[in-house]
């Protein structure tokens, strides 16, 4: 248990130590939500429309850019062997690192969402369905980014290969997550949409570090 | 029967080994037995799977065909378990680049469930050198600077096995005496070391185990 | 027991790739001749016999490939996840040959169906593309294929690959599920079109032959294909292998 | 059974939907096509296991 706080906890100091990689991913997040009206022209009643689908969008591809790295810089110093040798099974470690992983990238974006969603004409309410949306929604993306970059550990394509791999898998968390804020605006209630999105964020909590393990031993045996 | 009374000496054995690479493979029939306080070295060009054997021993690989095997247990039954006898030092430091010398033995020690004071991290430092650079984050340090600190867990760990991928490359005479000390230490207090070296070693131990990969190899000698 | 043992033991004789190779080579001309076969039949039924469609014209005689190539797509990628499956519990290497040969032939299907649903679509709804259910997840399923496919490229070490394969092919069979039903639930939200291509208003007996015939003609071809593919795969990871040189040999 | 088409061209022309019936049909062919040819050509450059024994004998 005190290793699991360890890793945790050094996780974390190590995000710190390396700030300006964090406020490039939350940039990275700002800036594509803010081509789309740049795009697509600033009808008010348009963008109100696409705001939530876009900040999505954005959320989708910003926790994809930090996590393709996110076991590449242990593989590659001989942390993941020691992690591997650790007295924390492999799910729980990997679990507690995709854990900080999400405090320090995707809270951030959370928490920018609501700018974003007053860009685009959102109200008040329709904002804080789309915020909680991004809590329930934005832990699945992780696992799932999580899963792919142990699969592509150590390959040449691996940073192009993580997309690929992964985005599909996304697309029932971008379809549950813009639906609650589209439901919402609509008068159908998000409580559906966003009881979908938390039982598939327990699934995936309860399921997918194990598959992140197994792809750890498989790609650096 | 007495000996059923006593308890277990530490005995690492190995039998009929065999490993592949992607579409090569490198030996088969690889076996020793090492009972407590014995030094194996595992010898072989470069190439020839000294590090597979290492990491399958400790089982980060698994081998095509036979088995490990610790007081006559074979290992592969409880991993969590059988990590927790062993120490591995692989080619890589395990050192983050962001943390300092003594944060990363911090990491190092919670990682493997040895927590330990930062009197006795800065301890082991010294021991080997390094205490000076304690503060200084690892990506400042030199080469055998970082290797240093790595070996510094050598010093805190209390794991029977030790198996050490290389370990003097990089180190400088009073480094590498110093390490040898350290072996030299684990052995006598029945400890059991598995290393890895292209150097002659002297180092002075009761009991030594050659393992020869090129005599278990399966390629014809370029 | 015995027998019980003797079977396992001739599975895994089978399992080899020393014993499949010959095998395989003997088995496929003819799979690609009852396809052939099979194909002609059905195409003869479908586009020459069959008579036109009440509602939807003569636009309808894509269905005779539309939907088999829809099924294969699907049950391409079961099977992937079956061999998947075998690749772990029985640690075979033939599993993941064939869960590896059967991808770009199940890719090229889901490719089909894609391409002939569009083609469907334009006549019947007036539109190419129509964001359905059924259509969208068709879509995301050639885009897992094409995940698998990449993956597999990327890797260069055999057992890794097949392993990690083998757990991709595992999510994406695990999740198809889920992908489809919130795709479904997306598109009530969005009141899109709900059309079935299968659902044909008064399906008449010629169609139904037509079609099953085609089903198992594109059936044969894959397997007839994977067959040719795997004995591929088998010589490029095994030329050293001593069997190899010796069926040269003989 | 009877055919079920007057005249050939009457066929090809579907009932006005020739373009949509044949383009799915016809790029079915292609696709089937090139994976055939794909799949031999790379059989071809891996050789007959004959070929492949003597290139083993002389290396």
């Amino acid at each position: 248990m005190n290793a699991l706080v360890a890793i945790m906890r050094f996780e974390l100091l190590l995000a710190w130590r390396r700030k300006s990689a964090l406020a490039t991913t939350l940039g990275f997040f700002v800036i594509v939500a803010s081509l789309f009206p740049l795009g697509l022209g600033a009808d008010p009643q348009l963008l109100r429309l696409i705001g939530s689908g876009v900040v999505w969008v954005a959320a989708l591809l910003a926790t994809l850019l930090g996590l393709a790295r996110l076991f590449a810089a242990d593989h590659e110093d001989g942390t993941l062997e020691q992690l591997r040798l650790s007295c924390v099974p492999l799910p729980l470690a990997a679990l507690a690192k995709i854990g900080a992983h999400w405090l320090v990238t995707a809270v951030p974006l959370c928490l920018a969402a609501p700018i974003l969603g007053l860009q685009y004409g959102l109200s008040a309410s329709a904002i804080g369905v789309l915020v909680a949306s991004l809590v329930l929604g934005t832990p699945v993306l992780c696992l799932l980014g999580a899963m792919g970059a142990a699969l592509t550990l150590g390959l040449r394509a691996g940073g192009v290969l993580v997309p690929v791999l992964v985005l599909p898998l996304e697309v029932p968390v971008l379809i549950m997550g813009a639906g609650s804020v589209e439901a919402h605006m609509n008068g159908l209630g998000a409580g559906p949409w966003l009881s979908l999105l938390a039982a598939l964020l327990i699934v995936f909590v309860l399921a997918t570090p194990w598959v992140v393990a197994f792809a750890l031993r498989i790609s650096s045996e | 029967m007495l000996t059923d009374l006593l308890p277990a000496p530490n005995l690492l054995s190995a039998t009929g080994l065999a490993c592949r690479r992607g579409e090569r493979r490198l030996f088969k029939g690889v076996a020793f037995s090492a009972p407590a306080g014995s030094l194996v070295l595992v010898g072989g060009r470069n190439g020839s799977g000294k590090t597979s054997l290492l990491r399958i021993l400790v089982g980060l690989s698994s081998a095509v065909a036979g088995s490990v095997a610790w007081c006559g247990r074979p290992v592969a039954t409880d991993p969590l378990a059988w990590a927790a006898q062993l120490f591995y030092l692989g080619h890589a430091s395990a050192l983050k680049d962001d943390l300092d010398a003594a944060e990363n033995l911090e990491l190092a020690c919670s990682l493997a469930a040895e927590p330990c004071s930062r009197d006795a991290r800065l301890a082991a430092l010294a021991r080997l050198g390094v205490a000076h650079r304690a503060g200084l984050p690892a990506r400042l340090l030199s080469q055998g600077q970082r290797r240093r600190v790595a070996l510094a867990r050598l010093a805190l760990t209390h794991r029977p096995l030790w198996v050490l991928d290389e370990p003097f490359v990089g180190l400088d005479a009073i480094a590498m005496a110093e390490l040898g000390q350290l072996i030299e230490t684990h052995l006598m207090r029945s400890g059991i070391v598995v290393l890895t070296t292209h150097q002659a070693v002297d180092l002075v131990v009761s009991r030594r185990i050659v393992v020869d990969l090129d005599a278990a190899s399966l390629e014809a000698p370029a | 027991m015995a027998t019980l043992t003797a079977s396992r033991s001739r599975f895994f004789r089978y399992a080899s790739p020393a014993t499949f190779y010959p095998l395989a080579g003997r088995l496929w001309p003819w799979f690609a001749a009852v396809a052939a076969v099979l194909a002609l039949a059905g195409l003869a039924i479908g586009l020459l016999i069959a008579p036109t469609d009440a509602t939807q014209g003569d636009s309808y005689r894509i269905i005779f490939i539309h939907v088999p190539a829809a099924w294969m797509s699907m049950f391409i990628y079961l099977v992937m996840a079956f061999y998947a499956v075998l690749t772990f519990v029985f640690q075979t290497r033939l599993s993941a040959m064939m869960m590896r040969a059967l991808a770009p032939t199940g890719a090229m299907f889901t490719f089909i169906a894609l391409w002939t649903g569009a083609l469907w679509g334009k006549p019947t709804w007036g539109a190419w593309w129509v964001w359905d259910a059924r259509l969208t997840s068709e879509l995301i399923l050639l885009f897992l294929y094409l995940g698998f496919m990449a993956l597999q490229s990327a890797i260069d070490d055999t057992r890794r690959a097949d392993r990690a394969g083998a757990l991709v092919a595992l999510v994406g069979v695990v999740n198809v599920p889920i992908i489809y039903f919130s795709v479904k639930w997306w598109n009530t939200l969005h009141q899109g079109a709900s059309v079935s291509l299968t659902r044909a208003p008064s399906m008449a007996r010629e169609m139904l032959i037509g079609m099953l015939l085609m089903a198992l003609a594109c059936w044969m071809y894959s397997i007839a294909v994977a067959l040719v593919r795997v004995r591929a795969l088998i010589v490029e990871r095994e030329r050293d292998a001593a069997w190899l040189r010796e069926a040269g040999e003989a | 059974m009877p055919v079920f088409w007057n005249s050939v061209s009457e066929f090809v022309a579907m009932g006005g939907y020739g373009d949509y019936v044949w383009g799915a049909y016809g790029v079915t062919l292609m696709a089937i096509v090139i994976e055939v040819l794909a799949l031999r050509l790379r059989s071809r450059r891996l050789g007959t296991p004959a070929q492949r024994a003597l290139g083993a004998g002389q290396s």
